[in-house]
């Protein structure tokens, strides 16, 4: 096979953060030869990031606490186009898979009881709404994710899963039955160009908000997963949600949790004043995400920005004081003193919505398995291909996520999958094969690279296109910056496809893999320009100023893109829960 | 313990030899200090005052006991800097050779030091050593 | 190949802090000391010698060389001994924190520097 | 400012080499010294370093930076900055494998070696295992590591040792699990660290300390491990 080293695998899980390293927690557990492949050292994944906690109704804050309620403030969340059968899952299962973090050794905070600590979140409610704010979200002070994280790579030191570290997955490798048979890969140290191959492939390459010019995410989430999946033909779901997270440090596009706000924090505006209860009277600043987002954006516009560009709000912590800051937002404490240069015990933090979560991606069963369209709308499986995490979309968080849910979604999802290719494994799937023509797509992506002898700087290339996205596809949404943008990134995809590699040097060419990244990069972006301009409507994330009204009649459903022929189609969102009753769309407010 | 070879340190054991370390730096300090303290205390001793301080009974099991620690205080703080520098990590494959080489040269130095100082101590014949 | 990787220990383009400093100055006056220990047991010996053995090492240790080699000596132990004072500290949990470190390794310099002063006092005067 | 870094590039280069950039730094901000990189890396792309969260929590881009480790996207030009010049170097003591690229595979063994995962004998309650809020504090200054390295480069024993001597990262790691209430597997651990060089090769030195750019205390572990040994094995 083209002199190409040949590794072989039952499971190869690409992408090793919350999402992969359960997974492959589960895998490795199950006795089956797996790998875990991933462009960073797992422990460097954004997952690392995440702040304020997972969110899960383990009744430790409220003893009447259920997880229906969560469900319930999932499903409105998500607009009514998150799917039922999956937030059922997610928010049933999610106790078990909670404490099993725990015993894996998980330092979370704790209560007075010896319990695990929770605290309120946005969006969070009891008794289906009826009941108040609750206090849901599992939190190890405001570094869950990093906690999450090392717990799962520590669990997978010790279950000896197989890690291939920092080798950069290509393409996805689609043979002649349609059946994918594992990923080209580099192994950047030394830049040898591997296909590796397995009976099943799960994606779990996380976010891809590198899309955008001003984000909370690693420079490392170009959307890889996504990218490969576009181009193996497989469809995108609800890529157009976009979650801007409310609190990103001004000018710098690092987040302060949303835990901020639970432990009591609230935002101002220039005239000192809470504005947030006059847009959720009920849930003040813990309103959902998209809806606190918006509210931002509109005080700046009217002119009650803060600063001497008017361009941000504050966010108000010193009337915490300083034990609760301490011992509750001690990262945040951290970073807006090196960051932001502000002490949050004495001053506000300047803070604006910047671009923090893919709502969408690979749409997949609960089990994770990538699913696809036939002409008559049906679901058709993917043979060979599961996807998990941010880069999936199950979908679970609908056109809104609610904070916390990501964490949940990594674990209890990774999980599931993990559980299920065991299952498929344990039936006796034998390997398919793949011919030289099925591994040209990817090589030609590299030689093309490789071959390259002048043209644009992929750098500036990616600036361009992320000040293009920031600019027509953030909070509000025009028409008119839409079309024009779509033009653009044409323009674009020509200029990236005769841009120049330079540095072509074998040993851990970093420059190499940031061209690959950009290509990953533009095929998101192109995704979701074409989808958000093809969604009439306004519905959680996706704010449009000529569609403002959410439109259940034409609109209540997924969207799905097909990079081929650049079309968006239609997908039913489910509504039907296994245990519960479905819950109806109904007006969202807070 | 699999990636960790100790063959020569004193008592192969980190926590024994950290012990003795400490204890051994313990004695010699006291040593030290009760030889200085008696000095600045008798600015114009004579001799026959000096070595009937020194070998009074209790001083005698003292310096033997100061002399003893010296030994173990000396031969696992020149263990520890000689398998720091001479190792294989820094010199390759023949650093066993040198750190060995090292070793006997600390070894031959510390006994030297040893039986030399009870000697004189204990006033021995130095015919006798 | 993964041999010839070079490694980066230019010990001159590192900075050291001062515990460092103090650190590596105790390994060295402890080796110091291992062969300085001779010269203290010739001295212990001439002194357990006869009553002219004694007041020529007295007569002696007054000469500019020797009472040198006596002040290096003594200002050796005083900072191994002040040094070491400092870990057996540290072994009980106290000076742990980098900024009770600094002033730790601080004070160990100033007091063995005093000291060091008045062995010289101690040798000259 | 001028900002030199070290290259070294496997096939074009034989030794390592430190080249020089000039740098316009704005008036207006300090920049963090990964904002810096990227914007050289934008023009001459063949620069080569680790980097991803860019906010000091996935511990990618631990560097020599003016002589002292750091992480890049934490550490700002004006305080590393010394007469107008940034110099960036690899971690020390660790094999190059390209440019401010180190091969942290040692690294990496060391903290395996310490079996960093919580080891608990006891049936699995149907919930969490309880923690009372004074035992999770115990954590507190341990599990914030986010193994980028600093300190465990900074440290002289690592230096001639990387192989026997654990290093004040993995030892922290060590003594988050020896420290946590729910662990039972205290005495097989210690008994792991009872030779002359894993635990014992510490000498104070306290360089670690002053590199972690977490704030977190490794020598102050390493005692409490030290303590943990004398209290067990007398």
């Amino acid at each position: 096979m083209k002199n190409l080293r040949t590794l072989e695998f039952d499971g190869l899980i690409v992408g090793g953060g919350g999402a992969g390293l359960r997974a492959g927690l589960q895998l490795a557990e199950s006795g089956y030869k797996t790998a875990v492949l991933s462009k960073v050292f797992p422990t460097r994944s954004h997952t690392v990031s995440a702040q304020g906690g997972i969110t899960c109704a383990i009744a430790s804050e409220d003893p009447d606490d259920d997880w229906r309620w969560h469900m319930y403030d999932t499903v409105k969340g998500s607009d009514y186009i998150g799917d039922q059968d999956a937030i059922e899952y997610m928010c049933s299962v999610g106790p078990q898979v909670v404490y099993e973090l725990e015993h894996m050794g998980l330092p979370f905070s704790r209560t007075e009881s010896g319990r695990i600590y929770q605290r309120p979140f946005g969006g969070q409610s009891k008794d289906f709404g009826r009941g108040g704010q609750a206090s849901r979200t599992c939190a190890a002070e405001d570094r869950t994710g990093h906690a999450l994280l090392h717990t799962l790579y520590q669990a997978n030191v010790k279950a000896n899963t197989t890690f291939l570290s920092e080798w950069f997955a290509v393409d996805l490798v689609t043979n002649q039955d349609g059946t994918v048979v594992g990923v080209v890969a580099i192994f950047v140290e030394t830049g040898e160009i591997v296909f590796v191959k397995s009976k099943v492939t799960l994606l779990a390459t996380g976010g891809a908000g590198r899309i955008y010019d001003s984000t909370t995410n690693a420079l490392t989430n170009t959307g890889d997963g996504v990218a490969m999946a576009l181009r193996a033909g497989v469809p995108v779901q609800d890529i157009e949600m976009w979650q801007f997270h409310p609190t990103g440090i001004h000018g710098m596009g690092i987040l302060v949790t949303e835990g901020s706000r639970g432990e009591g924090g609230y935002l101002v505006n220039c005239d000192g004043e809470r504005f947030m209860e006059r847009y959720a009277p009920t849930a003040k600043d813990l309103a959902s995400r998209d809806v606190v987002s918006r509210s931002m954006v509109i005080e700046v516009d009217e002119g009650r920005g803060c600063g001497p560009n008017k361009d941000h709000v504050y966010l108000k912590l010193d009337h915490l004081g300083t034990e609760v800051l301490n011992s509750r937002l001690s990262g945040i404490m951290e970073l807006c003193k090196t960051y932001a240069l502000v002490d949050p015990a004495v001053d506000p933090i300047p803070v604006v919505p910047t671009c923090h979560y893919m709502m969408g991606g690979i749409a997949t069963q609960v089990s994770g398995q990538a699913l696809s369209q036939d002409e008559q709308t049906n679901d058709v499986p993917v043979q060979g291909l599961y996807a998990v995490g941010e880069v999936a979309c199950v979908s679970v968080h609908g056109a809104n996520r609610l904070g916390g849910n990501s964490l949940l979604d990594l674990v209890v999802f990774g999980r599931a999958a993990g559980l299920h290719i065991q299952d498929v494994l344990s039936q006796g799937v034998s390997q398919r094969s793949a011919s030289d023509s099925d591994l040209e797509a990817a090589l030609s992506r590299i030689s093309r690279w490789e071959n390259s002898q002048s043209g644009e700087n992929p750098a500036d290339l990616r600036a361009e296109l992320q000040a293009l996205m920031g600019s027509s596809y953030s909070v509000f949404r025009t028409e008119e910056k839409m079309r024009d943008a779509i033009s653009k990134l044409e323009d674009l995809r020509t200029r990236i496809e005769s841009a120049f590699l330079e540095d072509k040097s074998e040993v851990f060419n970093t420059a190499r893999v940031e061209a690959m990244e950009l290509d990953n990069l533009l095929e998101v972006a192109e995704a979701t320009a074409i989808a958000a301009e093809g969604r009439r409507e306004s519905r959680g994330a996706h704010a449009r100023v000529d569609f403002e009204n959410r439109d259940d009649e034409n609109w209540l459903c997924h969207s799905l893109y097909f990079a081929e022929d650049r079309s968006l189609r239609k997908r039913a969102v489910n509504f039907a829960p296994s245990i519960v009753e479905p819950f109806e769309p109904t007006k969202r407010e807070y | 313990m699999d990636l960790v070879v100790n063959a020569t340190s004193l008592s192969r054991s980190g926590l024994s030899d950290f012990l003795l370390q400490r204890v051994s730096a313990v004695v010699l300090g006291l040593y030290a200090l009760c030889i200085v303290g008696f000095l600045i205390v008798n600015p114009d001793v004579d001799q026959i005052r000096w070595v009937q301080y020194m070998t009074s009974p209790v001083m005698l099991i003292f310096g033997t006991l100061a002399i003893l620690s010296f030994a173990v205080h000396a031969w696992i703080g020149m263990w520890t800097v000689g398998t720091d520098y001479l190792s294989e990590h820094k010199m390759g494959k023949h650093a066993s050779f040198w750190r060995l080489l090292y070793q006997v040269f600390v070894v031959v130095i510390v006994f030297t030091y040893l039986l030399f100082g009870l000697g004189i101590l204990w006033r021995l014949p130095a015919i006798l050593l | 190949m993964k041999d010839a990787r070079p490694v980066f220990l230019d010990l001159l383009a590192i900075r050291l802090p001062l515990p460092a400093a103090v650190s590596i100055l105790h390994r060295v006056s402890g080796v110091l000391l291992f062969l300085a220990s001779l010269y203290l047991l010739i001295l212990l010996a001439s002194s357990f010698g006869n009553e002219t053995e004694f007041d020529q090492l007295k007569w002696d240790l007054g000469s500019p060389i020797h009472s040198t080699i006596l002040w290096a000596t003594l200002s050796l132990l005083s900072y191994h001994f002040v040094a070491g004072v400092r870990h057996l500290l540290m072994d009980l949990h106290i000076g742990e924190s980098l900024k009770a470190g600094r002033i730790g390794s601080v004070l160990v310099l100033i007091v063995s520097l005093v000291l060091s002063v008045l062995c010289g006092v101690w040798i000259w005067l | 400012m001028q900002v030199s870094i070290y290259r070294y590039i496997p096939g074009k280069d034989t030794e390592p080499r430190m080249q020089h950039y000039d740098y316009v730094l704005p008036d207006d901000r300090d920049l963090m010294v990964l904002e810096v990189l990227e914007d050289l890396k934008a023009k001459d792309p063949s620069i080569g370093y680790r980097r991803s969260c860019r906010e000091g929590v996935c511990g990618s881009d631990g560097m020599s930076i003016n002589g002292r480790n750091g992480l890049a996207c934490k550490t700002p030009v004006s305080e590393a900055i010394s007469r107008d010049k940034l110099m960036l170097r690899p971690l020390p003591g660790l094999p190059v494998i390209r440019d401010l690229i180190v091969d942290m595979s040692q690294f990496y063994r060391q903290y395996e070696r310490v079996d960093p995962f919580l080891k608990n004998d006891t049936a699995k309650p149907a919930q969490e295992r309880l923690q009372s809020q004074e035992d999770r504090k115990k954590l507190d200054g341990l599990y914030e590591c986010i193994l980028c390295a600093c300190c465990t480069t900074s440290c002289p024993s690592f230096w001639w040792n990387p192989d026997k001597f654990l290093g004040p990262a993995a030892l922290l790691q060590s003594y988050r699990f020896l420290a946590d209430s729910r662990d039972t597997a205290t005495e097989e651990r210690l008994s792991k660290l009872d030779d002359p060089f894993s635990v014992f090769r510490c000498r104070g030195v306290m360089n670690c300390v002053n590199a972690c750019p977490k704030d977190l205390n490794p020598t102050k572990a390493i005692n409490e491990i030290r303590t943990l040994l004398v209290k067990n094995g007398t």
